[in-house]
C-alpha cells in the first residue's frame, strides 16, 4: 500500500467536485474565516485577564472547518469535536451564543454546566460537545443510521482529530460505518499535533485517510488550508453518501498555531521553526491572496473587514458580559426530563442552604 | 393476561413496544438471526426487518455509540448487551455520554436510549457471565435503573423504559429469565418506576431485594413465617429513581433491616440504602441493619453456590437481627 | 525533609521509584517531553530516557492494556490517565482484568500496575474535568484505591503504591495540587496502606473526608472550635483497604459522624461509610449520620462552588448533628 | 488496495520460512491435533451429560493452533482467547490439568474461579485467559515491550477471532505495537464467524489481515488449515519480530465445525452445507493425507494414534474425576497477595455461617 499524499483510495476514486463555490461564496467564507480568527485572536487574551476561564484555539483551521461547512446542508448533523468554532460560525451560530456559552451564562443554551468552547445549538443542527475524544464518532454513525430510517436526505459529519483516531469509537464508528454503510462524513483536521504527541508517534500509517480502508471504505488526503479543496472533497463525499455509496474518511491535512489550550505551552514539545514553516501556508492569508488575486479583495477593504470583524466580536462579548448568570440552583435541572424526588429533596436541602446563609451564591 | 417467563415477556414488551411506535428499534450482538443467546429478540427481525433489527459488530463500544446517535435523531433505540459483564467497552459511552447529554447541552438533546442487559449469578457463568455491577450506574447521575423480578414487572418495566424520555439501563436477572413465569397483562400495560413493590407483607423486618434475590427473599420469608417471625418483603425493582418513601415507611413498622443482593458488599447498593434508612430511619432502627450480599471477591465458578445469597443466610441474617434488637 | 507541593512530591516520589528500581516505568499521554499536564512527570524522560517513560497514543484503553501486560512481565508500570474523567475507555481493563487478573489465574498471575490520576473539582473544569468516581473502584473488588491530601502522603502512598503486589488506583487532588504544601520526607519513606490518618482530633463529632475535602474538613473544624464544638477530623486517605476500626472507634468516642466527600451522594463512598457505622458503631450514635457531597446531578461548571462542599456546608451539618442527637 | 488472499503486504514482504517442520515433528503435530480433536469430541458429550458445566470447542482449528505453537519457542509467552486448546495441548500442558480446569477442582491451577476453557499455565507462559473479548490483545502488546525492555529475546503472540478484530483492544493494541515497533505477533483464527455474525457484516474490509496497515505494518493471510503454511507464516513473523522489524498480524482462515459453545444452536444461522463444504479441508484430514502420501501413516498406525489419544483423555478424565473439589473457603484466596482487614472479617463470617450449618459446602 504505502498510498501517497493525495487519495488512497483505489476502489472507486471520487468523482471531482460537482460544484466549486461562487466568488461570492468565497468572499463569504474568507469573512467567516475572519471572524474566526478573530475571536480566537480576542479569546486568548480574554483567558489571560481572567474574563473567561479557559479556551480551545482554532487559528490554523479555518480554512478546512469553513470549508468542510459551506459543503453541507443546513439539515446535515454536525458532531463536532471541541474546536469547531470555524464550523458554529459557518453554520450561522451567532458570536453572541458563542460568547454566553465561554462565560457561562444565562445565554448560554447549556446553562453554564461546561467548560468554554464545549457548545451546541440544536437550531443549527449542532451536536453539544463533550471532552472525551473521539466519542461523537459513532454516535454520528448512529444519527446518520437513524436518518436514513427516517428517509431524511441528510448527511452527519463528525469533526476530530489526529489524536482521535488512537479513540475506540474511532474503531468502532469507522466499521459500523463500512458494515452499514452509514452516510457519514469522516472530517479528521490532522494538526499535527495531539497536545505534544506528534502525528508520527500517534500511528505509523504513513497517512491517516489510509485508514479507512480497514473498513472498507475510501480515505481522502486533502490541503486543509486550501479552503476550495476541502470544499470539494466534502462535497464529493457528501454526494456519494447520499447516493448510497458509504462514508468516508477526510484527513485535512493543517496545522494548530497556536497552543492546545489556554492551559498548554507548545514551546515545551515543537519548535518556533515549525509553526513558522506552517505559518506559511496561513489558510486566512491563503485565501486573501486567492482573492486578491482575482480582484474581490483589496488591503483597505480587507482592513475594514477585519475592523468590521473585530468590532462584532467586541460587541458580542460585551452583551454576553452584560447577561446575567445562570440562576443559582438551575444546576439541579434537566439531570432528568422530570426531577426524581430525590433531586427535589436535594434541590430543598440546597435551597434550605441558601436561605440560612450557609451557601452563598 | 397470558402465562410467561420472565424472558418471553421481555420479549413481548419488545415487540409490543415495536408494534405501537415505528421509531422503536433494537441492536446488539446476536439479536437478529440468533434471536439473542437468551432468545429475548427472537422472532423480531423476522416481524419488523433488518432496518429495525440490527446484528451488529462485536463491539459494545458500538453499540451505545451509535444508539446514543439514533436516540439524539429521534429514534427509540433498545441495545442489547449480551451480559453486563461485558458492558465495559460501552463504558465511557454510557456515563460520560449517555447519562449526561441532557444535562451536559442544557436540555436540547435528551438521549432516550434503552440498554438491556442480563446480569448476575446462578448459572454457573463464573467470573464473567455472573456479574452484578448496577452501583456503578446507580452512582452515575442521569441514568434510571430498572430490575424486574417477574414476569409482569419485566414486561411492563420495559415499556415503561421504552417510553421514557431519559437513558434507562434496564437489568434482566438471567438466573430467573425461565424457572420463574407467572401471568402478563397483554398489550400496553405499563408498570411506573419509583415504585417498590411489596411482595409479603410483616411486621418483625424488613427484607429488600431486587432481581433474583426477589424468591430468595420470599423463601426466606417462608422459614421465618414456620418460626414465627413476620418478614416484609419489597421488591425494590426501580433502583434510580428509588422508592425511598416505601423503604422508610416499612423500617418504620418493623424496626429492623435486611438487604439483600448478589453484588459484592462494599460501596455496593445495600450501602445507599442503609445509609439512607441510618439517615431517614435511625431512630426507629431496633438493631444494625444488616447486608446479605455477595463478598468483596470477585465472582467464582465452583463454589458460587456459597458466593451467592441463599434462603438460608437471608434467614439467618434477618433471625439474628430480631434477636439482636 | 524538603518542602514541596503535592504535585512535587508525586514527582519526587515517581523518581525515587525509578533510581530505585530499574524496573519502574512511567507511561501515559504527554508524560514524556511535555512532563505531564500537570508536570507530575516533569524532568523523568530526560534522567530515564524513553525506555522507561513512554508518551503514548492518545488510548487509555492502550494505556492499561499494555500495562497490564508489563506488569505481567514483571516491570513496575505507572501508568498515568490525563484525568480521571477520562479513564472510561480503559475500565474494561481496569475492571475485567487488571483487578481480577490475580485472581482468576489462582494467584499465578499477579498484576501490580499503578494507575495514578489527577481527580476532582474546584478548578473550573466543568463536566469533564472535575469528577469523582472513586466509588466505582471501591467496589471493584481486587483494586485497591488510595488518596493522599498531603505531600507527605502523595509521596509516601505512591511508594506503598509501586512496592505493592496488586493493582493500586492512586487519586490525586488536583484542586490542591499546587495549593497545599508541606513537608515531604526524602528518600524512599512509605506510608502505609489501610491506616486513617488523624488530622485533629476532637469529642462532638467525627468529620470524615479525603482529598481535597481534608483542607475544607479542617476549615469546617476551625469555625465549630470558636462555637465551642470539638469535631475531630479523619482522613481516609486509604479507601480500599479501609480503615474501619479507626472509623468506628472515632464514632463510639464521639457518637455523630459527617461524611464528607465531593462525588456525587448516591451510592457514593460515603453510602459505604455510614453503612459500615450503622452496622457496626448504631448503639453509639446519637444522631444520623450526615452525608455532606456533591449532588446527585453530573457536575457544572459556573456553577461549581454551590455543587461542592465547603467548609460552611461542612459545619453546618455537624452542627446540625450535634443539636440533633 | 482490495488485496486478494495470499499477502497484503507490500511493504517489506515476508521472506520465505527460514525453516520448515521435519517429518518426525509433522507427525508429533498430528498427533496433538488428533489428542486436541479427540478432547474436543468428547467434551462435548461430557457436556451433555452433565460432567462438565460447559465448553468451548475448537475443531476445525487444530492446524492453525498447532502450526502456529509448533513455530514459537518455549520461552515466548502465549495470550490466548478461549479456544486454544491446541496451543496449550502443544506447548505442553497436560491433558489432566486442562479436565481439572473443566471440572474446576483442587488440582485446577485457577482454583475453579472460572468457566471452562479460561485455563492459564504460568510454566507454560501461557496466560490465563478471560472471556471480555479482545482484551489480551493490548496485553500481549505490553508484554512484549517489557521483554524488549528486559532484553529477553522471545516474543509474545496473542490469538482472537474475527469478532475481535471490532474490538477497542484490537484498535488499540496493534496502534501500540506499531507505534513501538513490539515483538507481538497477531494471530487472528478467522473461522468465519462471531458466534451468529458472519464474517462479512462483522467488517467491510477484504481480508482481516489488511487491517494491520492501518498501524503501519504488514499483515498476511495464510491457509489454517495447513499446518505448515500456518508454521512458515508465525516462523517468519516470529523471525522479522526478534530482528527488530515489528509486529505481524496474521489472519488464519479457518472454519469453526461445532458451534460456537454448548450454550450455541448453530443451525439458527448457518447451513449445513456450509458446514459440509469446509468439512472438506478438515485439517487433521489434511494431515493424515499429507502424512500417509509421505508414507509416514496408514490407516492402522493412524487407529492406533486415535485410539491412544482417546485413551489419554478418558484416562486424564478420570483422575480428574477423582480429584477432590476446591476447599469452600478458597474463594476468598487471590483477590490481593494478602487479606485486607475485610477479606478476614467476611471471610470469618462465612467460617460461622458454615459452622452454624447456615452454608453448607
Ligand atoms: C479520552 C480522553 N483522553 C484524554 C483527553 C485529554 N486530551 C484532550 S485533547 C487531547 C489531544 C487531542 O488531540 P487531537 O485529537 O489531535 O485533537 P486536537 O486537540 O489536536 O484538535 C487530549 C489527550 C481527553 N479529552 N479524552
Ligand atoms: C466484550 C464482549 N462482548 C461480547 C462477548 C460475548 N461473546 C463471546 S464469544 C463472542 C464471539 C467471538 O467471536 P470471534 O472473536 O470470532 O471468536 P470465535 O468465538 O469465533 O473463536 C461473543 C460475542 C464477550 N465475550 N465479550
Ligand atoms: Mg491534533
Ligand atoms: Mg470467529
Amino acid at each position: 500500500m504505502n498510498s501517497g499524499a493525495s487519495s488512497t483510495g483505489t476502489r472507486s476514486p471520487p468523482s471531482a467536485p460537482a460544484v466549486s463555490l461562487t466568488p461570492a461564496e468565497l468572499l463569504e467564507s474568507y469573512k467567516t474565516m475572519v471572524l474566526s480568527r478573530a475571536t480566537d485572536e480576542r479569546c486568548l487574551t480574554l483567558q489571560r485577564q481572567g474574563r473567561i476561564g479557559f479556551y480551545v484555539p482554532a487559528s490554523g483551521q479555518e480554512a478546512a472547518q469553513v470549508g468542510c461547512a459551506r459543503a453541507l446542508s443546513g439539515d446535515d448533523w454536525i458532531f463536532p469535536a471541541y474546536r469547531e468554532i470555524g464550523v458554529a460560525l459557518a453554520r450561522g451560530v451567532s458570536l453572541e451564543r458563542l460568547f454566553d456559552q465561554f462565560i457561562g451564562n444565562s445565554g448560554d443554551l447549556s446553562k453554564g454546566r461546561q467548560m468554554p468552547n464545549h457548545y451546541g445549538f440544536r437550531e443549527q443542527r449542532f451536536v453539544t460537545a463533550s471532552s472525551p475524544i473521539g466519542t461523537q464518532i459513532t454516535q454520528a454513525v448512529g444519527a446518520a443510521i437513524a436518518a436514513r430510517r427516517k428517509r431524511d436526505p441528510i448527511v452527519t459529519v463528525t469533526f476530530f482529530g489526529d489524536g482521535a483516531t488512537s479513540s475506540n469509537d474511532f474503531h468502532a464508528g469507522l466499521n459500523f460505518a463500512g458494515v452499514y454503510r452509514a452516510p457519514t462524513i469522516f472530517f479528521c483536521q490532522n494538526n499535527q499535533w495531539a497536545i505534544s504527541l506528534p502525528r508520527e508517534k500517534q500511528t505509523r500509517s504513513a497517512t491517516l485517510a489510509e485508514k479507512a480502508h480497514a473498513y472498507g471504505f475510501d480515505g481522502v488526503v486533502v490541503d486543509g488550508t486550501d479552503l476550495e479543496a476541502v470544499y470539494g472533497a466534502v462535497a464529493t463525499a457528501r454526494a456519494r453518501a447520499l447516493a448510497g455509496q458509504g462514508p468516508t474518511l477526510i484527513e485535512a491535512q493543517v496545522y494548530r498555531f497556536g497552543p492546545h489550550s489556554t492551559s498548554d505551552d507548545p514551546h515545551r514539545y515543537r519548535t518556533d521553526a515549525e509553526v513558522a514553516h506552517w505559518k506559511e501556508t496561513d489558510p486566512v492569508q491563503r485565501l486573501k491572496q486567492r482573492l486578491s488575486a482575482a480582484g474581490q479583495l483589496d488591503e483597505p477593504r480587507d482592513q475594514m473587514l477585519w475592523e468590521a470583524a473585530r468590532g462584532e466580536v467586541s460587541r458580542a462579548l460585551e452583551a454576553a458580559e452584560r447577561r446575567p448568570p445562570v440562576e443559582p440552583a438551575s444546576f439541579f435541572d434537566d439531570v432528568f426530563a422530570r426531577p426524581t424526588p430525590r433531586l427535589e429533596a436535594e434541590r430543598a436541602e440546597f435551597d434550605a442552604l441558601v436561605q440560612q446563609g450557609v451557601v452563598k451564591p | 393476561m397470558t402465562e410467561l417467563t420472565l424472558v418471553q415477556a421481555v420479549n413481548r414488551g419488545l415487540a409490543e413496544a415495536m408494534r405501537r411506535d415505528p421509531n422503536v428499534l433494537v441492536l446488539g450482538e446476536d439479536v437478529g438471526v440468533n434471536g439473542g443467546v437468551f432468545r429475548a429478540t427472537d422472532g423480531l427481525l423476522k416481524e419488523f426487518g433488518e432496518e429495525r433489527v440490527l446484528d451488529t459488530p462485536l463491539s459494545e463500544t458500538g453499540i451505545v455509540g451509535t444508539a446514543i446517535g439514533m436516540a439524539l435523531y429521534g429514534l427509540k433505540p433498545v441495545a442489547e448487551i449480551q451480559f453486563l459483564d461485558f458492558i465495559y467497552p460501552a463504558f465511557d459511552q454510557i456515563v460520560s455520554e449517555l447519562a449526561k447529554f441532557r444535562y451536559r447541552s442544557g436540555g436540547q438533546y435528551p438521549c432516550p436510549v434503552v440498554i438491556r442487559t442480563p446480569y448476575g449469578g446462578g448459572i454457573k457463568g463464573g467470573l464473567y457471565h455472573s456479574q452484578s455491577t448496577e452501583a456503578y450506574f446507580c452512582h452515575t447521575a442521569g441514568l434510571k435503573v430498572v430490575i424486574p423480578s417477574t414476569p409482569a414487572d419485566a414486561k411492563g418495566l420495559l415499556l415503561t423504559a421504552i417510553q421514557d424520555e431519559d437513558p434507562v439501563m434496564f437489568l434482566e436477572p438471567k438466573r430467573i429469565y425461565r424457572s420463574v413465569s407467572g401471568e402478563v397483562p397483554d398489550g400496553d400495560v405499563r408498570v411506573p418506576f419509583g415504585r417498590a413493590r411489596l411482595v409479603r407483607d410483616g411486621t418483625d423486618v424488613s427484607i429488600f431485594a431486587y432481581g433474583a434475590m426477589v424468591p430468595v427473599a420470599s423463601e426466606a420469608a417462608d422459614t421465618l413465617a414456620a418460626e414465627g417471625i413476620s418478614a416484609e418483603v419489597i421488591d425494590l425493582r426501580s433502583l434510580v429513581p428509588l422508592d425511598e418513601a416505601a423503604a422508610v415507611a416499612s423500617v418504620e413498622k418493623t424496626g429492623r433491616a435486611v438487604i439483600v443482593h448478589e453484588a459484592a458488599r462494599f460501596c455496593g447498593f445495600g450501602a445507599e440504602l442503609a445509609a439512607l434508612l441510618a439517615e431517614k430511619a435511625l431512630y426507629s432502627l431496633k438493631a444494625p441493619i444488616a447486608r446479605v450480599t455477595g463478598y468483596d471477591t470477585p465472582f467464582p465458578y465452583a463454589l458460587e453456590h456459597l458466593y451467592l445469597p441463599n434462603a438460608a443466610r437471608v434467614a439467618h441474617a434477618a433471625r439474628e437481627t430480631v434477636r439482636s434488637g
